[in-house]
């Protein structure tokens, strides 16, 4: 189609650059033309969740964002969360608690969770409810997720140099 | 759920975006947080043919005080007012009511000017702002005017919002310190609008009523100002005669849509208790 | 001791049944790795937009496909005609009756498929659906069950109008699907005739939604060089799809694969054939590229796989220590437009004849009435066996509405009727025969834990004060792992199901079956059971689903049939492989097969346990020359397991609720649930399917409902209004266990995943009931929601202050 | 998802003049707010659009309507429409009685039932705003048929003649919407309107 748009923005670290038309929304540039296929579809109407990035330090659902408002931006999605081979300590934890089942929640989720403890370092178990608050999971009932949201917590800060 | 194709403008001077607005007239939309317009637009109920991103205009953001106001530029984001200390200290009734908007992620993008221009009286800015009293600047090009939040909710998304104006700004008079607040919202869940909810700013002196604001979300086709009820109260201990009072005043001024959330009278009962609760709290945090 | 400490090692290298053993698909999930349909991209795919009717009733009278044809990326557009050449504009459907595939002539339902747009990309297939103009003759629709039998009632199903049976039984009315029943009634009045005490109270289970978060698709791909058809889809039972392909279409299913890869949830929603899988498939026949369909989640709620709308009726009859006598439910089924409820074909009703419950129940009657609606067709098996959530609210509602009446305490009338342990294998007046149970203990550890005398204590304190508190128990048993072919099959294909295992020289162990994971963590708990049986450590077991071509066949994994089906076929087949490997032992060992016994991870010579073969040497002997007269090589083997019974899983569950009078708000201050699933194989998955399904039941009892409007338009199908609880709703759940194996099942397995769904909707709602109880009130419909429950206080006068 | 408005307003112009606008279909489509008609099939029936704005969102219906009765006598009419929107996913329904009664020679009385009926879309997403948006309808409608009447060029013109497609009506849109909506409001306030 005509009326295309240059678009500009780092995923994960990288530069990339994408043509589109003005409408397109942000979850089907990554998961269509950039393949990042973690960010899922679950609603449309941004109430589950599931196609959560973040972008510029906000946890936003991809599906409510034209690619168009993403020039200069810069984008975190689930792939970008492992560093040099090492899972992040969230990746670890829903492993670990048993945080996930079907998974198709879990990279909306565990994108959310890690704004989340940037904002809050040391969440309580009301405070992770409430700002994951956003993100809806059909399997787990939230508990093992928080439970691996607060393991992972505790992890982050033990390795931080005191 | 795929929007209609449209032109995308992100001008980044306010007269470029209302040279733009002028320009494309009907045919244009503003777009600020987009979590109220974008959903219409994958429904195709709202298929502008241009779409005039505000993003990109530097100076509409950011929460300041100034003399005896905070002003808060319209594309300041919920996450922001939540998270504002200074709101904490001279406004927190905006916090309060920040906080149970929508969800996390919506509250990053969802800006206040959005949310009040959007003329829908199930947002929840605009009783806030019908409860702290505060103004509106609309910058069209003939200029500024500022409509105080009375004056700008005239229907159904119908504001005073004039084709070409952009509302820039809101200015919040501080309250007196130790006027209590309270924003008791009943919604059925995490990302729900409110079923009814009522914010209250509450001045006591000695026991009695002193100052007292009600507004009301979602119970009409507008904010609601319960007047009838503010008047009740003046001079009054909030007793559970007088409590029970401006409840049914504040009823009897609602005349909300039935949904899923409930039938009008369903409604109209939740916004006297929100009232009732609102002004019990707003009490316990009265100095 | 050194000794025990050594078999504890190996015990634990192998990680065997009974360890909480970490999920093997974590890996990709934790990643954004996993391959769900959605993330599927072929060369030249096109993509499928379906044009739906904003009717529920209304006759075709034209389609204008032209402005659509003109709109750029549109390749084509698909309407009933189109499919007609072929025969594929109706299609057999698994409860017994046909589905339009595109609507042929006039629309049953609000956003019934019309049309199919094909285009380039997604946009361009939405632009395309918006311009596909259908002219339609509205008609009167009917959206009340109850209205649908009327003499005057406008004929929804016109293409079998004539039928006098559409498969079970005959039809008395145009709009009549069946009449199924079960039980002796003339037993059942005579009990109720002389009755000391009896209650009836009506009963809705209204229409829901699985809605799980990933919705339904496909990515249909057919080579016109080879005439191979593969399909990708959202399915719970890709070799049952298969065949159906294969019945529809005329490819030899041979030629047709189905791959289920990773699947966002079922529960229930994806085990129908939908008409845009269909569509699709024929799309890609006959353009020869892969097409793509993704439902929104709009479509996804409002018209693939509802659940539930059961209008029940309950009766009780009792003596007037509450020992109950006699039962008598019926229930009006609205199928909506097209009965493609999934059903095995002997129980059009499903297994609703379990409604006895726990109990002892001398004289029973149950029957179901099933009726056509201008409603989407479903009626699927939401977190469930189909229609036992149906079953089991109404016997767990009704034996508190015969507490309530006699003044009898809600857990000690439990007691009084439960079946007793030792009357196992116990056969109700319905005729199912439970293999297994221990109600009493089970029941009374609850209790304990909740210290209920403490909370009944609480309550009347409350109740002084006006203030509404609710204390809900639900002692319900399940019925799961369909099942015995002699009694269940589907379009005539018996529900066994399936295991093939191969073991690789070097202890390797790849193990496929018919079943298929969507979120169970199958790959993790099918490998711990063919670590125990085989003593070869789950690490090195891999275990595949869901690609037609490669599992053996099997009826998919619904109904908790998976461990008590698939599971013991897995059991089966690693027991051949141990029967050969133990003849090779001996062989090795030169004594007699006899002389053997198995020690954890290899065989040992009796009475000199330094003699041995462990398994991974067996598993390189099997591929030498040196092996028994005769053997041939390799340790392979397949298992189609039928089970000789369903397994009966059961559960006693307290839920405690506060409820706010003013605003009709109910908060689950507390929900303590027990389950007994026989031999538990994963904990920590048990634990974690649980939680789901308690979930899953809070959000039913509590919100879920699909609304419509006189004219059967929708008035809540998105996730707006349609309640899936957040992180902040949901309660926290406290669980716990009994075991009670199961007598029939090869590691005395029952299922687990749907029982916290059936027992935790009655218990909710149970409570939500009991916090008025002392004001009389005896039923309140589902969902509680807010203001339901004011509407409640309101007629009872104490929402004023 | 169904509507039922019964309003009647008085009007500055003697009944015949109202009756003779009332007739001319042509006309009447004028006075609904982002109405119009587009083709004059017979003497009965028409074609047309209407436009419904609400804020951001608007929805083009297009369809047909048809005079199904008139009554010289009694001063009354009964029309029918049943249109599609653009995208095909929403209906609607139309049915109004309308009826001119004199009040003395100068003035009469507009007395109007509309049951207005919608499905699909519309009805799914619309639903809750729906009384607020017809009642604005009917009001602007009035308020647009008010001040054509003066412009009734005579009686002869309402007789059926292919009278020339007025010039589109304003769209309903805020701007007028919030005049009624504030009308209500004040009702509201001043409490006249409780039953």
């Amino acid at each position: 189609m005509a009326n295309k748009h240059v678009v500009s923005f780092t995923l994960n670290g990288k530069e990339v650059d994408v043509a589109v038309e003005p409408r397109e929304l942000l979850i089907h540039t990554l998961r269509e033309r950039l393949l990042h296929t973690g960010p899922h579809i679950g609603c449309e109407t941004s109430h589950c969740g599931a196609c959560t990035v973040d972008l510029d330090g906000m946890s936003v659902k991809s599906c409510t964002m034209l690619t168009v408002q993403c020039e200069g931006a810069s984008m975190v999605t689930i792939e970008g969360l492992e560093q040099g081979g090492v899972l992040h300590a969230l990746q670890q934890a829903f492993h670990e608690h048993h945080g996930l089942q079907c998974g198709y929640c879990t990279p909306g989720m565990i994108t959310r969770a890690y704004r989340l403890l940037q904002e809050n370092p040391n969440p309580s178990e009301e405070e992770i409810r409430y700002w994951i608050s956003g993100n809806l999971c059909r399997c787990t009932g939230y508990q093992n997720i928080v439970k691996a949201v607060q393991a992972a917590a505790q992890k982050l800060a033990a390795a931080q140099p005191a | 759920m795929i929007p209609s194709a449209f032109e995308y403008h992100a001008p980044t001077s306010l007269p470029d975006a209302i040279a733009l607005l002028g320009r494309y007239g009907d045919e244009a939309k503003l777009l600020a947080g987009g979590h109220s317009l974008l959903p219409m637009m994958k429904l195709r109920f709202a298929t502008p043919a241009h779409l005039i991103d505000l993003g990109r205009i530097p100076g509409l953001r950011g929460i300041s005080e100034a003399g005896n106001e905070i002003h808060i530029g319209a594309m300041t984001t919920e996450n922001e007012l939540v998270w504002s200390k200074l709101l904490a200290q001279k406004v927190p009734l905006l916090v309060e009511g920040a906080r149970w908007i929508a969800d996390p992620q919506v509250r990053y993008r969802g800006t206040v000017g959005g949310d009040i221009s959007h003329g829908d009286p199930a947002n929840d800015h605009p009783a806030l702002m019908l409860a702290l009293d505060a103004s509106f600047v609309l910058r069209g090009a003939r200029g500024e005017r500022v409509v105080k939040a009375a004056d700008f909710f005239l229907g159904l998304y119908a504001t005073e919002l004039q084709a070409g104006e952009v509302l820039t700004r809101i200015q919040v008079p501080i309250p007196p310190p130790g006027t209590g607040w309270a924003y008791e919202k009943l919604k059925r869940k995490i990302g729900d609008f409110a079923t009814a909810a009522a914010a209250v700013l509450l001045a006591l002196d000695g026991g009695r009523v002193a100052r007292v604001s009600i507004a009301l979300t979602n119970a009409g086709a507008t904010p609601l100002k319960a007047a009838a009820a503010e008047a009740s109260l003046l001079g009054r201990a909030l007793d559970e005669a007088a409590l029970s009072e401006a409840a049914r005043l504040a009823m009897d001024i609602c005349d909300p849509a039935a949904d899923q959330r409930g039938d009008a009278e369903y409604k109209r009962a939740m916004a006297g208790e929100m009232t009732r609760r609102a002004l019990l709290k707003a009490r316990e945090r009265a100095a | 001791m050194g000794d025990m400490s050594e078999l504890q090692a190996r015990e634990d290298q192998l990680q065997g049944m009974g360890v909480s053993l970490l999920r093997k698909e974590d890996a990709r999930f934790i990643r954004g790795q996993g391959s769900y349909v959605d993330d599927i991209k072929l060369p030249g795919m096109l993509f499928g937009a379906l044009v739906r009717s904003p009717y529920a009733h209304a006759r075709i009278k034209g389609i204008d496909k032209s402005k659509a044809l003109a709109c750029p990326g549109v390749v084509a557009v698909l309407t009933a005609d189109d499919l007609k050449p072929v025969k594929l504009h109706w299609m057999p459907t698994l409860g017994g009756d046909v589905q339009a595939v595109l609507a042929d002539q006039k629309v049953c339902f609000q956003l019934q498929e019309v049309a199919m747009v094909l285009a380039s990309d997604r946009y361009a297939a939405a632009d395309g659906a918006a311009l596909v103009e259908v002219d339609y003759e509205e008609l009167p629709a009917i959206v009340d069950p109850k209205k649908s039998m009327a003499a005057d009632a406008p004929v929804i199903r016109e293409d079998i109008a004539e039928k006098k049976d559409v498969g079970h039984g005959p039809r008395t009315h145009p709009n009549h699907i069946f009449t199924w029943e079960a039980g002796n009634q003339a037993a059942a009045d005579a009990a109720f005739a002389g009755a000391a005490v009896t209650v009836r109270e009506e009963i809705l289970n209204p229409r829901v939604h699985p809605c799980p978060l990933e919705t339904c698709g496909c990515v249909a791909s057919f080579s016109k060089a080879t005439g191979n058809l593969t399909v990708y889809l959202t399915s719970q039972a890709p070799h049952i799809v298969r065949t159906v392909l294969a019945m529809l279409s005329g490819i030899p299913e041979s030629k047709i694969r189905v791959v289920g890869g990773d699947i966002g949830g079922g529960f229930g929603n994806k085990v129908p054939v939908y008409p845009g899988y269909v569509v699709a498939i024929v799309a890609s026949i006959v353009t020869g590229v892969p097409v793509k369909w993704i439902e929104s989640r709009i479509d996804n709620i409002s018209t693939t796989g509802f659940a539930r709308d059961y209008h029940g009726i309950g009766e009780l009859a009792a003596d007037a220590d509450g020992r109950i006598k006699g039962l008598r439910f019926t229930a009006l089924a609205d199928h909506g437009a097209f009965n493609s409820h999934v059903s095995a074909t002997k129980f059009p009703a499903g297994l609703f004849s379990i409604c006895t419950g726990s109990y002892a129940i001398p004289n029973a009657y149950c029957r179901v009435d099933a009726v056509y609606t201008n409603k989407a067709p479903g009626g699927v098996a939401y977190r469930c066996s189909l229609r036992v959530t149906e079953a089991v609210y109404l016997i767990e509602r009704m034996i508190d509405v015969l507490a309530q009446k006699l003044g009898i305490d809600k857990a000690e009338i439990r007691r009084r009727n439960f079946v007793q342990k030792e009357q196992f294998p116990y056969t109700t007046s319905l005729g199912w025969t439970l293999d297994s149970g221990d109600y009493v203990p089970a029941l009374e550890k609850v209790l304990k834990a909740v210290d209920y005398e403490g909370l009944r204590r609480e309550q009347a304190e409350k109740r002084a004060k006006g203030e509404l508190m609710g204390i809900g128990i639900a002692t319900f048993t399940e019925i799961v792992g369909a099942g015995p072919t002699k009694a269940c099959d589907i379009l005539g294909i018996g529900l066994f199901d399936s295991c093939e295992i191969r073991v690789h020289p070097t202890g390797g162990v790849i193990a496929r079956l018919g079943t298929m994971s969507q979120g169970q963590g199958h790959a993790t708990t099918y490998a711990q059971i063919i670590a125990t049986e085989l003593g070869l450590p789950a690490s090195d077991i891999v275990v595949e689903e869901g690609d037609t071509d490669k599992a053996p066949y099997g009826a998919g994994t619904w109904g908790s049939r998976s461990t008590p089906v698939a599971g013991a076929a897995a059991a089966k087949a690693a027991r051949k492989i141990k029967d050969k490997a133990r003849q090779i032992a001996a062989h090795l060992l030169e004594v007699g097969e006899g002389d053997l016994e198995w020690e954890v991870d290899r065989f040992t010579v009796k009475g000199n346990p330094g003699q041995a073969k462990t398994m991974k040497e067996l598993c390189m002997a099997a591929h030498t020359g040196n092996l028994p007269e005769g053997m041939e090589q390799g340790l392979n083997a397949v298992s189609y397991y039928d089970p000789p019974n369903l397994t009966y899983p059961f559960g006693a569950y307290v839920c405690v609720v506060d409820v706010d009078r003013f605003t009709g708000e109910v908060k689950v201050r507390r929900f303590y649930a027990l389950d007994d699933c026989g031999t538990r194989i994963n904990p920590m998955i048990i634990e974690g399917q649980i939680h789901g399904g308690l979930t899953e039941a809070f959000a039913v009892a509590l919100g879920q409902q699909i609304p419509f409007d006189e004219n059967g338009n929708h008035l809540g199908n998105s996730l707006m209004d349609y309640f899936l609880p957040t992180a902040v709703e949901t309660p926290r759940w406290e669980t716990d266990h009994t075991v009670t194996p199961s007598p029939h099942h090869p590691l005395g397995a029952k299922g687990v995943a749907e029982s916290p769904h059936v027992g935790g909707i009655p218990c909710i709602s149970n409570a939500v009931i009991d916090a008025f109880a002392h004001l009389g009130v005896t039923h309140m419909d589902m969902p509680h929601s807010a203001w339901r429950v004011w509407q409640q206080c309101h007629a009872l006068g104490i929402d004023r202050h | 998802m169904k509507v039922e408005l019964e309003k009647s307003f008085p009007l500055p112009a003697p009944a015949e003049a109202a009756w003779a606008l009332l007739q001319d279909v042509e006309a009447v489509a004028g006075c609904m707010p982002g109405a119009r008609i587009t083709e004059r099939v017979d003497a009965t029936h028409y074609k047309g659009t209407v436009t419904v704005r609400l804020g951001p969102a608007s929805m083009a219906f297009r369809g047909e309507v048809e005079v199904k009765e008139v009554d010289a006598a009694a001063r009354a009419l009964r029309l029918a429409g049943r249109g599609m929107d653009s995208t095909g996913t929403s209906g609607a329904t139309m049915d109004l009685h309308a009826r001119v009664e004199a009040v003395d020679a100068a003035s009469c009385r507009l007395l109007g039932r509309s049951e207005v009926s919608v499905s699909g879309k519309a009805a799914t997403f619309g639903g809750r705003l729906m009384q607020g948006v017809a009642e604005q309808v009917l009001q602007q409608f009035v308020a647009n048929f008010a001040q054509r009447l003066p412009a009734v060029p005579d009686v002869a013109a309402g007789d059926g003649a292919a009278a020339p497609v007025p010039p589109p009506q304003r769209e309903l849109n805020g701007l007028a919407l919030a005049w009624a909506m504030l009308r209500d409001w004040l009702r509201q306030l001043f409490g006249t309107r409780r039953a």
